[in-house]
């Protein structure tokens, strides 16, 4: 069973099974769970030209079917993460994706320069839609112009691979998919998490300290894949899925819908050894089903 | 760490406390050290902290205590002999090794487990265990006469009427070498905060508790300020020194 | 236990528990359950002027802790409505609000200048939100200003209630309730359905004949618990909550963020008796927990 | 229509179908006529509607008839005795009385429990029951030996080899009284196209299936087109005569 995907300019995954950023750390642990190699690539937690501390506790809770995040970019830096962290992560054969964020164009590109001289970094997946930080970010992806420009800025700073990583938290997510393509991105992920709430009858307060948070989970995937189906109509570049995939029929769907890889998210959490597991019962469901590559199935929705 | 299998061996019921027996094979998780913790599946989307209360590694049984507060907790409260569970674990530091030096073991309502796990592999006579609650409700009978414990109640309705702080001042003055000894807490961080308060001088381990997402250091929601920068509580801890923890530096948490 | 809430220009409910439009069809069917009489409102299935077939089946699929529809507003029209539906709903003691839906500023100009020559109807919600109409509908609700044009019209049509209902399916939320403030609405109900999607591996076809439908549910209740909350804080109209209330618990939430009144939806399909139930339920407990009224409950986060 | 409480008291299963024996008090369910079903809980977030196998109105008794084919059938076969359950109910229509008129009984996979409702009340030798599965573990051992009843298989491994059609016209050849009965069905919809097909001149009403979000009218998720507009399968039927269908007259569905 060729498993094979291939998501342009150099990035090609032995299968399509990705751990999302922030839901997979650096990656390393995981190793107690599966071999890494099993995995097609690990997508980092967001790293950003300066460390980022983030944001208070409670930054997370449980809500029905999934749970809300306030991590706010926590992270170490960029000159960390190169020198101490890619070096452990290179130990491993499986696609690098660093997921990228700055607070303005600016913080962008200075952490993609810098990481531009370190070896070992098959791509980027450019977040801009986070929408735990405080001071800027989230009007990235919630401003197609914005993005068209930053996404052009990136492009001209590297030949690696240039993933996009969308918001769902907008009114047309097309309009943002085609302005990253034709700014030059390499390939569109998404969804990001949705912008969700909780409260506390009994405190009379919010469940997380930033009060409003990013909600991910099973409970979005609808939503999710609805998102990714518009898109990949739509762009002719590849387009990663993400958002509640807990199992291989969750996968199966989105890669239906005309995903060409998909990301692992929340489930890393309550189900550590699902990235390995997925890349088996990827090839097993297929070969079940008499389809012959991964290829025959990516897209082969009828509507 | 190790996603695995538990099987549910047994259950007693004390109020709102259950005590679950497990039997598993699985050695990694045998090897647990008090202060550790899994992540039991609770029929929630995300799994539960809870605590060791004790193991066996001969006969493969983990003992947890569960004090019934929301979905998941209810959940394993519930469960019947028989049932099967899959957890993640062990996680977390453990307390450390006190090298037979005189130790106060503070536990506070379901932050009792660790203290019960170390008093059945510590030194006879090296350590002595207050446990505190609410009321008698709040007090699970685990020890035995032989282990050297003292029991506080906010409402006196069992033990000292007072709080685990009453108790230690009590047990300082019949036994002077606690006076300067280890002190061991985990429990409500009210309770804690009140115990770094009134015993400045005593070196002092506590195991936190926060919302955990993972329990394995992946989704940094369960962090905690330190002088050494921000920490995991799941992985990096449960247990630090008091004197490392933010709270001692005028940060929030 | 004073239950009352005012949502303005008249429509005083006896409490806050009202019923969502097409979740309820026209209020007959849940006489079964309990006195329809304990309800504050009953907001009807979405009525325009000419009747609507709606879409082809199938129109509703489950997904995890939600479902997906697509009705496509099949309504008998305004005529129908008004000789045989309303005199069976005024014969109950609780608030009517007809939620009206039009093809464009045109037909909803007609449908509410047809019902206002009928008696008691007690105010209107005017849907600019649903997704399942292919020509048309979603437009106004994606567009402020589409959204402030049509409501200014129906505005000087009407001097009964006048409650706009927003889609969820838009970046910025407070934009458009600010659009419809400024352009005389009386209230804002948030929110409508998340658009979202399901497929079938095994047919490898859409669960809905229409593909992309409504997401409703238990699961979409942090979304839409985070927009009620956003539009409470920044208008001074009132806001009325709706997304996968189920229990008296979920409607608190909503109280607790600033809703005046809220609104069941899907829960009506698989615990009719949910309506009758959450009247007696929020008294009780606003009355175990020592509060006095309901206005000291609404709004009383403390963030 | 009632929101009510079923108490499992007794369970069969033969392979993946299982016979559910319900008790209730509940006056209004149990005056549950053949066509009607409930609505029944099952772990899902909607109700699943599931048809009444059997009603004994003196000992509170229901039975139903469950396949499992997905989540919530699924959790229906595995339940226990003792098990309590909310439904919704009764709802639909039901087939209309014969009169004494000589009536099929075509039911095919989990479709059956109509026709064997129907044959527990209607007059001996005025029916005759046409039971069809793609394979022997399809077919239910429901019906005793005084039940005139033929069973059909796809492949042959129990009764007739052939579909529920070949069956009919097996039965009509022997008792020509048949050859203008009424046709009652349930069953797959290409089944029930077939037998429309197979025999335009029977006066024919079938129970439809459709996904339901309530089934007692609210939703409209559960539409067919009739000859008399819209119609809503959960309320305004189940059971239609095939004639007003739009299936027979070019509509989709
Ligand atoms: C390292 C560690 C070890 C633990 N060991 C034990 C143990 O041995 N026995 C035991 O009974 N419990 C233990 N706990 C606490 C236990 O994990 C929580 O009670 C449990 O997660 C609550 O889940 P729930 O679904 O029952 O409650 P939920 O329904 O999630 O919440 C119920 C209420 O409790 C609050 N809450 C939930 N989790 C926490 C938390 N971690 N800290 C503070 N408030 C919270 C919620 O905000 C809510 O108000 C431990 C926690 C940690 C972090
Ligand atoms: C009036 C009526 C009476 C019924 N009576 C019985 C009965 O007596 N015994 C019985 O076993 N079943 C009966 N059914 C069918 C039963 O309701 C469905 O099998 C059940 O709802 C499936 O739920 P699930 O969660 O197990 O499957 P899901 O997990 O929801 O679905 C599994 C698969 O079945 C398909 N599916 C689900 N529901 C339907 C449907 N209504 N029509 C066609 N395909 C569907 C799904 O698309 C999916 O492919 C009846 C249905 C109706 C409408
Ligand atoms: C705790 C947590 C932290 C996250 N951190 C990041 C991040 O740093 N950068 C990013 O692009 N996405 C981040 N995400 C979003 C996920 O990568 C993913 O897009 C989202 O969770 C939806 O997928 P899921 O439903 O499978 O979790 C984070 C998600 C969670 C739950
Ligand atoms: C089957 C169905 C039909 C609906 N029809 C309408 C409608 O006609 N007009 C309208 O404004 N909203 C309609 N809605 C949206 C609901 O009123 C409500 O806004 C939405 O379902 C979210 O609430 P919930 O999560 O409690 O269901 C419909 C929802 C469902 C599930
Ligand atoms: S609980 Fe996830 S990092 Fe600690
Ligand atoms: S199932 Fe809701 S109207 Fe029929």
């Amino acid at each position: 069973m060729d498993m094979k995907t291939d998501l342009g300019r150099g990035l090609l995954l032995k299968n399509p099974v990705m751990l999302a950023s922030g839901t997979a750390a650096f990656g390393m642990e995981f190793e107690d769970f599966y071999p890494l190699e099993k995995l097609g690539a690990l997508v980092t937690k967001g790293v950003s030209i300066d460390p980022i501390e983030g944001n208070p506790t409670p930054r997370i809770v449980e809500t029905s079917g999934g749970m809300i995040n306030s991590i706010g970019l926590q992270n170490p830096g960029a000159r960390v993460f190169v020198e101490e962290l890619l070096p452990q992560i290179r130990k491993h054969d499986f696609a690098c994706v660093v997921n990228v964020f700055g607070y303005s164009d600016e913080g962008y590109k200075k952490v993609v320069e810098f990481l531009e001289r370190s070896e070992g970094i098959d791509g980027y997946e450019v977040n801009i839609s986070c929408p735990n930080v405080k001071h800027g970010g989230i009007q990235y992806g919630t401003n197609p112009e914005m993005t068209h420009r930053l996404v052009r800025e990136l492009r001209s700073r590297t030949n690696r691979h240039l993933m996009v990583k969308l918001s769902p938290n907008v009114t047309d997510i097309m309009e943002f998919a085609t302005a990253c393509e034709e700014a030059g991105a390499d390939s569109i992920s998404l969804v990001n998490t949705l912008l969700g709430m909780a409260v506390d009858i009994e405190t009379r307060r919010p469940k997380i300290a930033r009060v409003v948070g990013g909600y991910s989970g099973p409970s979005i995937k609808p939503v999710a894949l609805r998102m990714v189906y518009q898109v990949a109509k739509c762009v002719s570049i590849p387009v990663i899925g993400i958002g509640g995939i807990q199992s291989v029929k969750d996968a199966l769907e989105f890669l239906l819908v005309g995903a060409t890889a998909i990301q692992v998210g929340t489930a890393n959490f309550y189900d550590p050894g699902i990235g390995g597991r997925l890349a088996d019962e990827l090839i097993q469901w297929l070969n079940r089903h008499g389809i012959d590559s991964l290829d025959d199935w990516i897209g082969s929705l009828e509507v | 760490m190790k996603q695995l299998k538990l099987f549910l061996k047994d259950k007693k019921t004390w109020f709102d406390t259950a005590i679950l027996e497990f039997l598993t094979e699985e050695k990694k998780a045998l090897a647990v050290k008090p202060g550790m913790f899994f992540m039991l599946e609770a029929e929630t989307l995300l799994k539960k902290p809870i605590s060791v209360l004790d193991v066996d590694s001969r006969s493969g049984s983990l003992k947890f205590l569960i004090r019934r507060i929301g979905k998941g907790t209810s959940f394993l409260y519930d469960l019947k002999p028989g049932a099967e569970l899959t957890a993640i674990g062990p996680s977390g530091n453990a307390f450390p090794d006190p090298e037979g030096r005189p130790v106060l073991l503070a536990g506070g309502g379901s932050g009792i487990p660790p203290m019960f796990f170390l008093s059945r592999i510590l030194p006879k006579k090296t350590f002595h265990v207050v446990y505190g609650g609410q009321g008698k409700a709040d007090i699970v009978p685990l020890f035995g006469k032989s282990i050297p414990h003292r029991i506080t109640t906010d409402d006196g309705s069992l033990g000292l009427k007072g709080t685990v702080v009453k108790g230690i001042r009590k047990i300082m003055k019949d036994d002077p070498q606690f006076c300067k000894a280890l002190l061991f807490s985990c429990g409500p961080e009210p309770m804690v905060k009140a115990l770094t308060h009134a015993f400045p001088e005593l070196n002092h381990y506590t195991s936190l508790e926060r919302y955990m997402g993972c329990g394995f250091g992946v989704c940094l929601g369960c962090v905690v300020k330190t002088v050494n920068g921000i920490k995991r509580v799941c992985v990096d801890g449960p247990v630090f020194n008091t004197k490392d923890l933010g709270w001692n530096h005028g940060h929030e948490d």
